[in-house]
């Protein structure tokens, strides 16, 4: 088993550095600063100690969830596989004798890592600025969620978009109106619609934290439990799904080179 | 029979488009050309046998595992793709490193070996750089090291010397007969067919997805040799020369080119070839150059395509 | 037809530390001119270079008359390009792309779609031409990269590599499409390989760079005349033996696969005939070995020629 | 395959402008990018505009209360700045990523037609694309109005310049947007990714930093609050923002003409490069 492990650590860290270079990194990087940009211009307008921390923390259930994290995952995890079958270089890795599931782990783990880089500055440095300008600092409890669900926001998200882009030739398309269609307009509709979403169970778990703001109208019957398992279960179902698929795909060009 | 890889009608479609169809070969010891013109089933070929494409039809094994398996015996194993796509934002070593890592090997075992595999593609003093800044020329060396630094008992190459310019091709073209002095089986695709006389005897001739000759390449010539042969001398006094040859029964037309050539068309070439030194001595005849289009693979292949289709 | 096709006057040009082309002066008359060189001698640069896609760091250019720094549009209207590199849009149509192509160069809507059918059906496309350019085969993508380049009917076209990647039946075909282009007469064609074999009875004229500088310039004949004192011989039968006669009577022979590369004193080749007859094997090559076009290539990249200029 | 006999000798051929060359880029993008998901949410847009204006107009005419400010009704949903956005990435991710992509970019460079040309075509095909969705609709609705003989003339009049005037600014913005972010890169997915992530964190971000610290300049940081203040104006409606409509539309026009001409600039760096 130990040959295995070896092989895994390997793609992580391949697949870890393949997701942050070049322009992609620093498009990526500017967009992870954009909460804390806005929590400094609060900040410059001097508001009260009390309103710059609270609206500080609404900025994550409301910008830093539902928009940032969506774009790092979709940039980062949908490309994986979709940039490598496009290009034809996933071969270098499955002609090898690396177990095929072995491979989806460590690309998933390699881009998650990558992703929590950007994900957890993003969620996290807006407090610190909000705290470092006057701000009432916060109970241990708030960056702790947040920090919590930002990860599971990751992992979820991040599996889902690495399994679109290795079966689908449009990952794009459809990462693109899931991300910003579904999660955003779903959440809206009266009745169970919104249990359909991710964020309906990640912005449950923040509620147990953040009472105020834009969760303070969210009705939390969801138990702690299931919030957490629905999109760690998405996360990993889209892995466990996306081994079997590529233990069996074609991972060649359809068509005869000559 | 069981060779080092083993094809029994193996067949494999993509929609409409045939990619093999019924392949039946063999390929034993040492390096064996895989012969035959774009879109013949090459490329399938080799995707079927990394693994990366599922056969239709047949049976299709490598060093007795079937191809579309993965695991342990893929170690023993080495691939070089076609198409020039790599990991470009990598450096040489990089990348042959991470994938022997990817195949298993310790860290200090798979620097090792890709500083090895690199020299030997003398990509030494370009190692460090990114893979995005290389030439054609060396895309196809770092290409190679990929493959061998794992030290596969069976190494496939799908076109390796495509794109190369004269400097590469001849240098690469020594290191896969040094591999094969080595110890390690090649299989060696390529529509260059002059290249692969150079390289080896045993070839196998596919087209439209199908085995049309297979054996040792003096097996081959002597098919070539069955037919009439079209033979160009250059000799400072063809008049002589034709009134030689003309005595000869095998000797069907002569043709006169210019002041110093003559074309001559002959029903037995091996007779023909056989008394010309003999002709030349005896006669102090002086002859300058001989030349068919006839006598190399293009010919053979022409002849044995025209002849499947 | 213009006689001054393009000239080059000491142009240089770098890419960062790298410098592609290094005080490159040429003037060339119409015809069918071969650029030859390996990968990287900065034969696309210098097609760019005529084509105002780039700019020189020093030096000036014209093509057909213009400066292409200056008036890259008078010169584009009169240039074809069929580039080294994949660059076909794969979701169009064999002709719908041409056609589109040819719109594009300035022909109107009607006069570019049966124009494409022309072009296609010269570079045998013709059943094709429907299908989607994401399922062309390579050989095929080659013939209508050259088919986008000639539709609008150009003066002068550039062909960057138009046989790599194909086979030696497709090679012959785009050989003979090339032939058969230049013999329609009034146009002209620079054609960049790095086979020089490909440039032997097509081209006038030939240019050899080498990273970057230009070696020699001149007819192929020329060239090649100059340098041929290594001779090839490909026998049947006991080659080894074959061998150790030619060395018994003192020749130097360098086997190279098959090739017995073999320097003769004075270009006397009777040893040959002698040592096959003595030892029973059949000379079926004897000559000026294919690669020597290569390696007189090889032999320029090492010692250039002196005074090689226009 | 044989070699057909070089029946190759074409006749001289005229050459049009360099107008007509534009042009004929403009009409490929054009249909090129009338992909299944386009027609999908411009037919969606269609459908829903004009079921909201004809509903509500009609009620609103029985009531006597008709005015052109009834006809603003679908700028408040979010849905109509979602659906310019979208349409805006179908049509304009893949404008110039594509061809960069595919590198078919150096066909287009290679021919007598300047890099200007070659953007103004693709400029024009995102731009109509955005009108066709952002003004067709409402168009639509006014004229199915008028047909019942719902609502005066003028009101019907003003209510289409409304629609005109919103559409027109829309499409500016984004389709310099649109083009600014293509030519970055060569892959569509990571231009269409920035242009719904810059569109809708600028929207929430400067709804929240307002809301705290009451300043409203900076709500002309986003462009979708700087469209929705041109809706209300263009509509009479007096809308729950503080910034002025006219600065709002002279920012979108002129920020979109600077992230076009940055697109030409981005371009003509890339210099086609050699070897």
């Amino acid at each position: 088993m130990s040959g295995e492990l070896n092989r895994l650590l390997a793609l992580i860290w391949l697949s870890f550095r393949g997701s942050l270079r070049g322009s992609r990194a620093v498009g990526l990087t500017g967009f992870a600063l954009v909460p804390s940009l806005i929590v400094a211009a609060i900040a410059s307008g001097h508001p009260a100690a009390a309103s710059l921390s609270s609206t500080a923390e609404n900025l994550f259930a409301l910008l830093t969830l539902p928009i940032v994290v969506m774009v790092i995952l979709l940039v980062l995890s949908v490309g994986q596989f979709r940039n490598e079958i496009d290009a034809e270089t996933l071969v270098y890795l499955s002609d090898r004798s690396v177990a095929r599931p072995t491979i989806v782990v460590g690309k998933y783990l390699g881009s998650l890592g990558a992703a929590l880089g950007l994900v957890i500055p993003a969620t996290l440095i807006p407090l610190a600025v909000a705290t470092l300008a006057g701000g009432t600092p916060y109970p241990i409890g708030v960056p702790a969620t947040m920090t919590a669900v930002a990860v599971l926001a990751a992992a979820a998200y991040g599996g889902f978009f690495l399994f679109l882009g290795l079966v689908s030739r449009s990952a794009l398309l459809i990462g693109l109106l899931f991300g910003f269609l579904w999660e955003e307009l779903l959440p809206l509709l009266p009745g169970d619609v919104p249990r359909f979403t991710v964020i309906f169970y990640l912005r449950s778990l923040l509620s147990w934290e953040l009472s105020t703001g834009p969760l303070s109208h969210f009705s939390t019957v969801v138990s702690f439990g299931a919030s957490v398992a629905a999109p760690l279960g998405l996360g990993v179902a889209s892995v466990v799904l996306g081994g079997i698929v590529l233990r069996y795909l074609e991972t060649a060009p359809e068509r005869e080179a000559g | 029979m069981t060779g080092i890889v083993d094809a029994e009608g193996v067949t494999k479609r993509y929609g409409e488009v045939l990619g093999l169809n019924g392949f039946t070969a063999t390929f034993s010891s040492g390096i064996t050309g895989l012969v035959g013109p774009n879109g013949a089933g090459k490329s399938t070929f080799f995707r079927l046998l990394a693994g990366q494409l599922r056969s239709d039809a047949g049976t299709l094994t490598l060093l007795g595992h079937p191809a579309w398996g993965q695991g342990e015996f893929r170690r023993r194993v080495g691939y070089c793709p076609e198409g020039a796509a790599m990991f470009d934002w990598m450096t040489g070593e990089d990348f042959v490193t991470t994938l022997l890592r990817i195949d298993g090997f310790s860290r200090t075992d798979a620097i090792e070996r890709a500083g090895r595999a690199i020299s030997s593609v003398g990509l030494t003093d370009a190692r460090e750089r990114r893979i995005r800044v290389y030439s054609k020329g060396m895309r196809q060396r770092i290409k190679l090291a990929q493959c061998i630094a794992h030290d596969p008992e069976l190494i496939l190459l799908d076109e390796p010397l495509n794109g190369v310019d004269p400097v590469g091709r001849a240098s690469l073209s020594a290191l896969l007969r040094q591999l094969s002095h080595d110890g390690h089986h090649l299989i060696v695709s390529s529509h260059v067919l002059y290249e692969v006389e150079r390289l080896t005897d045993q070839i196998v001739m596919i087209s439209n997805g199908r085995t049309i000759a297979e054996g040792d390449i003096h097996r081959i010539r002597d098919l070539i040799d069955a037919r009439p042969h079209v033979i160009e001398l250059e000799s400072p006094d063809p008049r002589g020369l034709a009134r030689f040859l003309g005595s000869w029964d095998h000797v069907v037309s002569i043709e006169f080119l210019g002041t110093a050539r003559l074309r001559v068309l002959t029903r037995s070439p091996d007779a023909f070839y056989a008394a010309l030194p003999e002709l030349v001595v005896s006669e102090g005849i002086t002859v300058r150059a001989v030349h068919s289009a006839d006598d190399n693979l293009d010919a053979v292949f022409r002849y044995l395509s025209e002849g499947m289709r | 037809m213009v006689a001054d096709l393009f000239r080059t006057e000491a142009v240089t040009k770098r890419f960062g530390p790298v410098e592609a082309l290094t005080n490159l002066s040429v003037d060339l008359g119409a015809g069918t001119i071969g650029l030859v060189g390996p990968n990287g001698s900065g034969k696309t640069t210098l097609i760019r270079l005529l084509l105002g896609l780039v700019q020189p760091t020093t030096g000036r250019l014209s093509v057909l008359g213009h400066d292409p720094q200056t008036e890259p549009l008078r010169v584009r209207e009169q240039v074809g390009y069929m580039p080294e590199h994949d660059c076909l849009i794969p979701g169009m149509s064999g002709v719908g792309f041409v056609a589109y192509m040819g719109t594009v160069s300035g022909l109107p809507r009607e006069t570019a779609i049966s124009r494409a059918h022309d072009v296609l059906e010269f570079v045998g496309l013709a059943e094709q031409r429907y299908r989607k350019i994401r399922e062309y085969s390579v050989g095929m993508r080659q013939r209508i990269k050259l088919a986008q380049a000639i539709v609008h009917d150009p003066p002068l076209c550039f062909l960057d590599e138009p046989t790599s990647g194909l086979d030696p039946k497709g090679r012959e075909e785009m050989l003979g499409l090339l032939a058969a282009l230049s013999k329609t007469g009034g146009r002209s064609f620079v054609i960049s390989t790095h086979l020089l074999p490909d440039t032997e009875g097509l081209v006038d004229q030939v240019l050899l760079l080498s990273a970057g500088k230009l070696l020699a310039a001149g007819p192929v004949e020329r060239l090649l005349s100059t340098r041929s004192a290594e001779t090839v011989v490909r026998v049947k039968g006991d080659s080894a033996a074959f061998v150790a006669a030619l060395i018994s009577k003192g020749l130097e022979v360098r086997p190279i696969g098959s090739d017995l590369h073999v320097v003769l004193p004075a270009g006397d080749t009777r040893p040959v005939f002698q040592a096959a007859s003595d030892t029973q094997t059949q000379v079926r090559y004897l000559g000026r070995s294919v690669n020597t076009i290569e390696e007189l290539f090889l032999s320029l990249v090492e010692a250039p020629l002196q005074g090689a200029g226009a | 395959m044989s070699i057909s006999s070089p029946r190759y000798t074409a006749p001289s051929v005229e050459r049009l402008g360099r107008a007509s060359r534009t042009l004929a880029v403009l009409r490929h993008e054009l249909l090129s990018r009338a992909g299944l998901g386009t027609l999908l949410v411009v037919a969606l847009a269609y459908i829903a505009v004009t079921l909201i204006v004809v509903f509500d107009a009609d009620f609103a005419s029985a009531a006597g209360q008709l005015s052109v400010s009834t006809y603003e009704a679908p700028f408040q949903s979010p849905l109509w700045a979602l659906v310019i956005l979208i349409v805006a990435t179908a049509a304009g991710a893949g404008s110039v990523a594509e061809d960069r992509g595919s590198r078919s970019i150096v066909l287009y460079l290679s021919r007598p037609i300047h890099l200007s040309d070659y953007l103004s075509a693709k400029a024009g095909s995102i731009g109509s694309w955005i009108l066709i969705a952002a003004v067709g609709p409402g168009l639509v609705a006014v004229g199915i109005l008028a047909a019942l003989g719902v609502g005066s003339a003028t009101v019907n009049l003003s209510a289409a310049a409304g629609f005109v005037a919103t559409g027109v600014l829309a499409a500016l913005f984004f389709t310099g947007l649109a083009l600014a972010l293509s030519s970055l890169t060569d892959r569509a997915l990571y231009a269409g990714v920035a242009m719904f992530g810059l569109v809708l964190s600028l929207d929430i971000g400067v709804g929240v930093v307002s809301g705290i610290t009451g300043n409203s300049t900076v709500l002309y940081a986003s462009p979708v609050t700087d469209l929705t203040s041109v809706a209300e104006a263009a509509f009479h409606v007096a809308g729950p923002y503080p910034t002025d409509p006219v600065s709002s539309a002279v920012l979108l026009a002129v920020v979109g003409g600077l992230l076009a001409v940055a697109a030409y600039w981005q371009l003509s760096q890339v210099e086609v490069v050699g070897e």
